[in-house]
């Protein structure tokens, strides 16, 4: 009998206790506080669950850029009066929506316990077409992501590219052009700076080298770009960069760099082995791996562009 | 209880959670956590499915894992946007609510429109 | 144990027609500026020849054109796959995007002096995202991928919605996305419980395995659920009319006429292409009472709007909910069946193009009044004559009055529910129709009585005549042969009665 | 069929859709208004032609419209075609109208046209809904409030009515098995079909909303009140004229429908009787004779009425003949009102010259079949209708009515409406005299198509039709002299419409639902209850699938 399910069911509790935190917390800060921590613990049940990819990604974009991103925004709305956003909301209300919302949630537990068993699964197509579409790649989830299921991939960060845009062009008309305002407060000899140059540079290692090994363990682009992201976030906070002008040419092309590289590769796919979006089996993996490095940096500039927000100021 | 089985419970419970601060919670950001925890809570239901189906020398099902991937990214491009919009708007009127009553004034939908 | 490749001939051509809006935004993006609407409106004649060689093939092939992306057939891969609706919702969607670009180009344009504007920018790259995530959403055929599409058509949506910045708009948009999220979401857990039964998520692959299991309904209902917050079907249209209403002219065509048919389109996908096989008469009947629900509360509050966007965004309320008739009335296998199935693609063709034609005239009307109040139009038809024929012509298709599409479609559904038996159909469809002719009367007759009107500048010709161009193509449906309702039955399983 | 007749009745309706097509230029536009008076022709030589010939159908080819010509259709064709050149002609002649009245007299024209040869369900529901909607263009546009509200009035019930049919016809095409939507073909299917008895509800209640039968009598009077004469006119004559087509096409006179036949006959007589009763009430002209318009029109339901009850198919004619001498008198006596009133009788106070009167009387007689008139004929037509007992007597007396009736209108021409002179073109007030006596004669002409005209020049015959005229005349005559004025007569003064106002009443209760709704509205859209709409709306759906 091992320690773990104790452990599991400790885990469970306190995931679920500051779930209950982030809605049930008066202050709004609090509650956006509570998620950020909600987010790391998560990235624990993923480790349970053999998901060490998910848990990369959801440590670093669940939690980490999520929790800049809110924690900034907490901030700034922190000084707004109370109950400005509505009436909260009467006793009969809670009492139904959380019948509601029990119910689903109930509906939901119980169909998770009826799934079907022997659980039916792509595992052994993947297994098999390791060698073929897979190109070799050690890691099924790289493979997923950049061969079988590229499309998806390649939409995703097409939808990026327009969230950026669309964050962008929520601000003023008289400001485009210019670059988002600065994340933190300037403080030279502040331990944030100190911070930042300590960490700054050895997360941007350890980005390329989780990108590097994600072709055959767990990690990769996403997991890699997220890292860098936040490295550089890092940076920005601390004021020893500033956030890029957004008509920056350079910029926009590091933005869409990857979906850029990846359409054309998909495009290539009739020339080179038949199909859109296959590669010829020869040369696979070095193709997968220029793809990915491309996608590596448009997510490690795609992130902070959009935890930094809209051009504030006047664009000249 | 196998941890999966702990983990479907605690992704049904996070839907339960975010569902009822989706619908209750005024303050638009407060709905934007809320609908994050939602989000984790579907992407357990994945994590769930992708260990079920740990076949052919996989210990799961590299798939939904995938898919999770991929929805954590777009929930936090959701995140940003809604984060900008919630910012701009306060700033913009100084008000957050998503109150219709509130924003409908006698407005002749002039040029602008 | 690879399954074999399933693409047809003409396959390549869905790829192409997803990635040349995909490449369009990547373009504009780096290239900005006022390159962004070259890039455009320059794509627009190629998205349209796609669209229509697609529709060719379909049509002469008599069965869908199908490609493996990566020459990896599903489950592992991701198949895209065109039918008969797949087809012409493409023209369809070619079509009205194409007459807004040329329509916002009096609007939209990067002014004299600016290297880039954010509207012109964002408006120009958005547009061509509707068209990618619409491509998409009616070729898909794998329900993660469509959850991607869905999410790049939000994201193109919202930015649209709030894009001249005013706070009412930005509320608006915020609203919009907020409870667009939560419809993602809920299609998400839905895609989740699917892959958790089934192991694959490609429709035909899973219609062949479902079975009226507890998870099957679960996943069905959440994925309907968010579906249809998505489409803002009552009483879940919280969002539509201020966004629709405030959004600039161009945008709002889109919006109502093409949007909301994207979620509506995935929902028809749901029911008919993955779940044919189940007894689903009693998830129909909801979603019929909900349509009906919406087409009286729509066409009412339409009656009630002093301005006339918004009474055209409430009447998107109303005609959402004749698209939903559809499931009472075409649900199975039966002789009927066929007929309840044309209705509904007529409806969203017909509300699609009369629509656009109409929000793009309010726009008109609003730029050259200055206003877009109904009570002080007294007159206005005589000064802006192409503009109101038009709104009236746009009305007639809203109003079911022949010949237009919007007659066949509610001739088809008034026919398909007295086959059925299924009388209590038409009240919602009638009573909607006599509505609908109130509230184009409440437009029309102050317009066309004597007034004197100031216009504030006269509109351009060419854009009353895009207009316009929409609207006759409303009627024109009406004329729409046999041959156009045969096409429609191409790839739907249980068309005729057969699993196919 | 004929290459001459196909090719006449494509043009039917080709004529004026091509002008219509050259309204879009807006060059050429006044000039195809003022050619619109040519577009009846090919309809008038397709009629005419018709008339004596077997029914013919044509396929318009792609676009599965069919055109049909039967003798019925064809006369009432070629007499609204005459109508419709004649009026226009006048109209264009003395001036052109603006350009909007000009297109909805364009449409209507071209749906009145249609409504006679349209041959399946479709196209006929196209044309009939244009001879119904763009009329209102043809007195509605006005700042008038009295303008206004005959115009919303007549545009709901003609969209109510619209309504109606459209569900009929829906119903009739899905009950026929081949998917065929031709007239003929569904009428064929719809004795065996199990909606037979919601169809005819729809089928008579929608053409009777047309028709003017009650309750839905009260649009019509003021409509005609309203309407300029020219356009009261060709609307009195030719437009109501489809939904007797309508009810000649779609009520299966074949089969003998006992319930349905006397149902129907009741509420014509009803209508009948109930019309002339309101007429009498009236003091505007342009009233009184939409008031005979409802009478008229109960008659010939109430004679489609009798045949459907004895499966009659031969009806068909001799109602078809009856409406097209309505046609004529009805249209002739609304120009009468403004051709009289232009004459200068009235203004230069002297009293109508002798011979104007009589002639001006014996057109209004012809209504009431005074021998020699087409209405005599028009009386001989319905004969096999009101052949024995009760509906004979009722038909007597109908006459008998309509005579007292258009005495009435006789003496109330002295003071027609202030815009009647001004509104009636010049043409027709100088040829006046010729437009009466074509108006009288003319249903000779047509005559022998349906039946023997020396039936009509017997002794027995003019006697049998003199009588009622002579009854009815007398009646007015004598309640005038009798001085019943003094008495209250022709009090109880009933507002223009009667019913109508019941109508009015409902429709503001309906309107005063709206707030509710607005309610409703807002609440839902609070965000908190969209939210429990879409959780509730997902237990729902979970619950129909596990459960059902």
């Amino acid at each position: 009998m091992s320690v773990l399910p104790f452990l599991d069911v400790a885990l469970a509790l306190l995931i679920v206790g500051l779930a209950v935190w982030t809605i049930a917390a008066r202050v709004l800060f609090a509650s956006v506080v509570g998620y950020v921590a909600y987010g790391l613990l998560l990235a624990l049940v993923w480790v349970r669950l053999y998901a060490p990819d998910v848990a990369l990604t959801e440590a670093a974009v669940g939690s980490g850029v999520t929790g800049v991103l809110l924690i900034t925004a907490g901030k700034r709305l922190g000084a707004a009066r109370a109950g400005e956003a509505g009436p909260a909301p009467g006793l009969a209300q809670k009492l139904f929506a959380g019948a509601l919302a029990l119910l689903v949630a109930g509906a939901l537990a119980a169909v998770i316990l009826i799934l079907p068993d022997p659980a039916p699964s792509l595992a052994p197509q993947a297994a098999a077409a390791a060698d073929g579409p897979g190109a070799g790649l050690g890691n099924p989830i790289t493979a997923v992501l950049i061969s079988y299921r590229s499309f998806d991939t390649m939409l995703e960060k097409v939808v990026l590219i327009l969230a950026v845009l669309g964050v962008w062009s929520v601000g003023a008309d008289k400001a485009w052009g210019a670059a988002p305002a600065p994340l933190g407060q300037r403080n030279p000899y502040g331990a944030s700076v100190f911070l930042a140059q300590m960490l700054a540079p050895v997360g941007a290692v350890i980005g390329v080298h989780i990108f590097w090994v994600g072709a055959d363990a767990p990690g990769g682009a996403f997991q890699g770009g997220a890292l860098l992201a936040a490295m550089w976030m890092i940076a920005m906070m601390a004021r020893i960069t500033e956030p890029p002008r957004i008509d920056a040419r350079r910029l926009r092309l590091a933005l869409v760099a990857g979906p850029a590289v990846f359409l054309i590769a998909g495009l290539a796919g009739p020339l080179m082995a038949g199909s859109f979006f296959a590669f010829p089996h020869a040369f696979a993996k070095p193709i997968i791996l220029f793809i990915e490095a491309f996608m590596l940096l448009s997510i490690a500039v795609a992130l902070p562009a959009l935890v930094a927000g809209p051009p504030s100021g006047r664009s000249e | 209880m196998s941890p999966w089985v702990l983990a479907g419970l605690v992704g049904a419970a996070l839907v339960g959670l975010g569902l009822y601060g989706l619908i209750l919670h005024p303050h638009p950001l407060r709905k934007l956590l809320a609908f994050n925890l939602i989000g984790s809570g579907v992407f357990l239901v994945f994590g769930i499915v992708a260990r079920r189906g740990a076949a052919a020398g996989f210990s799961f099902d590299p798939i939904p894992q995938a898919m999770v991937i991929t929805g954590i990214v777009v929930a936090f491009a959701a995140s940003a946007l809604a984060v900008a919009l919630i910012l701009r708007l306060h700033a913009e009127s100084g008000r957050v609510t998503l109150d219709p009553e509130a924003w409908t004034k006698p407005d002749d939908g002039a040029a602008k429109s | 144990m690879m399954a074999p490749d399933p693409t047809t001939p003409g396959g390549s051509l869905l790829v192409l027609a997803i990635l040349l809006p995909c490449a369009g935004i990547i373009l504009s993006f780096v290239l900005g500026g006022r390159n962004a609407e070259r890039v455009a409106l320059g794509l627009t004649p190629f998205g349209f020849a796609l669209a229509c060689a697609i529709a060719f093939h379909v049509a002469s092939a008599g069965k869908p054109v199908v490609y493996a992306l990566g020459g990896l057939a599903p489950p592992l891969g991701i198949a895209l796959r065109a039918d008969g609706v797949s087809a012409v919702m493409l023209v369809a969607a070619a079509v009205i995007l194409t007459a807004a670009s040329f329509y916002a180009r009096a609007k939209f344009a990067t002014p004299e002096g600016a290297p880039e504007s954010r509207i012109a920018l964002t408006f120009w790259i958005m547009l061509q995202a509707i068209w990618a995530a619409l491509t998409i959403i009616f070729v898909g055929g794998d329900l993660f991928n469509l959850y991607v599409a869905l999410e790049l058509l939000t994201f193109a949506a919202v930015p649209l919605v709030c894009i001249d910045g005013r706070p009412e708009t930005l509320a608006a948009a915020l609203r919009y996305l907020l409870f667009a999220l939560f419809g993602s979401i809920s299609y998400l857990l839905g895609v989740a419980l699917f892959y958790g039964a089934y192991g694959t998520l490609d429709i035909p692959l899973l219609a062949q395995k479902v079975q009226s299991t507890p998870i099957v309904w679960m996943a069905a209902a959440l994925m309907t659920g968010g579906l249809l917050a998505k489409t803002a079907l009552f009483p879940l249209h919280l969002w539509l009319p201020p966004a629709h209403a405030n959004a600039p002219a161009a945008a709002s065509a889109v919006l109502s006429g093409l949007v909301v048919k994207g979620s509506f389109f995935l929902t028809l996908r749901l029911w008919f292409y993955v779940l044919p096989a189940l007894p689903a008469a009693g998830a129909a009947n909801i979603l019929g009472a909900l349509g009906s629900a919406a087409i009286i509360v729509g066409s009412v509050l339409a009656l009630r709007q002093a301005r006339l966007k918004l009474l055209i965004a409430y009447s998107t309320v109303a005609q959402i909910g004749y698209l939903f008739l559809v499931f009472p009335l075409a649900m199975g296998a039966h002789v009927w069946s066929d007929i309840g199935w044309s209705a509904g693609v007529m409806q969203i063709l017909a509300h699609a193009f009369a629509k656009a034609a109409m929000f793009l005239s309010a726009g008109l009307l609003a730029e050259a009044l200055g206003h877009d109040q109904i009570a002080r139009l007294g007159g206005a038809a005589r000064a802006l004559p192409m503009t109101f024929l038009t709104l009236g012509l746009g009305g007639l298709s809203l109003m079911g009055l022949p010949p237009s599409g919007g007659f066949s479609a509610k001739w088809l559904m008034l026919q398909a529910s007295v086959a059925s038996g299924q009388w209590v159909w038409t009240l919602p469809v009638l009573a909607g129709g006599l509505l609908a002719a109130g509230y184009v009367y409440r437009i029309l007759t102050p317009a066309l009585s004597e007034g004197d009107i100031v216009l504030k500048a006269p509109p351009k010709r060419s854009r009353e005549a895009i207009a316009l161009g929409l609207a006759l193509i409303a009627l024109a449906l009406g004329f729409a042969p046999q041959g156009f309702f045969d096409l429609l039955e191409i790839g739907r399983p249980l068309a005729a009665g057969t699993l196919r | 069929m004929s290459h001459l007749s196909s090719a006449l009745l494509v043009a039917t309706l080709a004529a004026p859709l091509a002008l219509l097509a050259a309204c879009f230029v807006k060059s050429w536009r006044p000039c195809a208004l003022a050619l619109q008076w040519l577009a009846p022709a090919p309809g008038l030589a397709a009629g005419v032609l018709g008339v004596t010939a077997a029914p013919g159908s044509f396929d318009l080819p792609g676009l599965g419209f069919t055109l049909r010509l039967d003798p019925p259709g064809a006369l009432l064709l070629a007499v609204a075609a005459l109508l419709w050149i004649v009026v226009t002609a006048a109209v264009w002649r003395e001036r052109a109208p603006d350009e909007r009245f000009g297109l909805c007299w364009l449409l209507t024209m071209t749906g009145s046209l249609g409504v006679f040869i349209a041959g399946d369900l479709v196209s006929f529901y196209l044309v009939y809904a244009l001879v119904s909607i763009p009329a209102y263009g043809l007195f509605a546009f006005s700042d008038d409030a009295e303008k206004k509200r005959a115009g919303a009035i007549y545009m709901a019930f003609a969209i109510f009515g619209e309504a109606l049919l459209l569900l009929g016809f829906a119903a009739l095409a899905a009950g026929e098995p081949h998917g065929s939507s031709r007239i003929a073909d569904v009428m064929a299917a719809l004795p065996a079909s199990p909606w037979r008895d919601v169809i005819l509800a729809l089928i008579v209640a929608g053409f009777g909303m047309k028709m003017g039968l009650i309750p839905f009598n009260g649009w019509m009077p003021l409509n005609y009140a309203a309407a300029p004469i020219p356009a009261a006119a060709v609307l009195s004559g030719a437009g109501v004229k489809a939904g007797v087509i309508g009810l000649i096409r779609f009520l299966p006179l074949g089969v003998p429908l006992q319930g349905w036949g006397e149902a129907l006959a009741a509420l014509g007589f009803l209508t009948a009787f109930y019309g002339v009763l309101l007429g009498l009430t009236q003091q505007n002209p342009k009233t009184i004779l939409a008031y005979s318009s409802i009478s008229q029109m109960g008659v010939i339901a109430a004679a489609l009425g009798m045949a459907l009850g004895a499966g009659d198919v031969s009806a068909s004619g001799d109602v078809a003949f009856y409406a097209a001498n309505h046609l004529l008198v009805k249209a002739a006596l609304f120009l009468t009102i403004g051709a009289l009133a232009a004459r200068g009788a009235p203004l230069s106070g002297a009293p109508l010259g002798g011979w104007t009167l009589a002639l001006a009387a014996a057109l209004a007689l012809s209504l009431a079949g005074l021998p020699f008139t087409g209405g005599a004929l028009a009386k001989l037509a319905s004969k096999a209708q009101f052949a024995s007992g009760w509906a004979a007597s009722l038909a007597t007396l109908s006459s008998i009515g309509t005579a007292l009736l258009m005495t009435h209108f006789v003496a109330r021409l002295d003071a027609p409406p202030p815009d009647a002179a001004r509104e009636c073109p010049l043409a027709l007030v100088r040829f006046w005299p010729a437009v009466a006596l074509g108006a009288i004669l003319l249903p000779w002409l047509f005559y022998p198509a349906f039946g023997d005209v020396s039936e009509a020049l017997g002794l027995a015959k003019f006697w049998e039709g003199l009588w009622p005229v002579l009854i009815g005349v007398g009646l007015a005559l004598g309640l005038r002299r009798l001085g019943l004025r003094r008495l209250g007569w022709p009090a109880p003064r009933v507002p223009a419409g009667d019913s109508i106002v019941l109508f009015e009443g409902a429709f503001a209760r309906l309107l005063a639902l709206g707030p509710g709704f607005e309610t409703l509205d807002a609440r839902l859209r609070q965000w908190p209850a969209a939210g429990v709409s879409l959780l509730l709306i997902v237990l729902a759906l979970l619950a129909a699938g596990v459960l059902g």
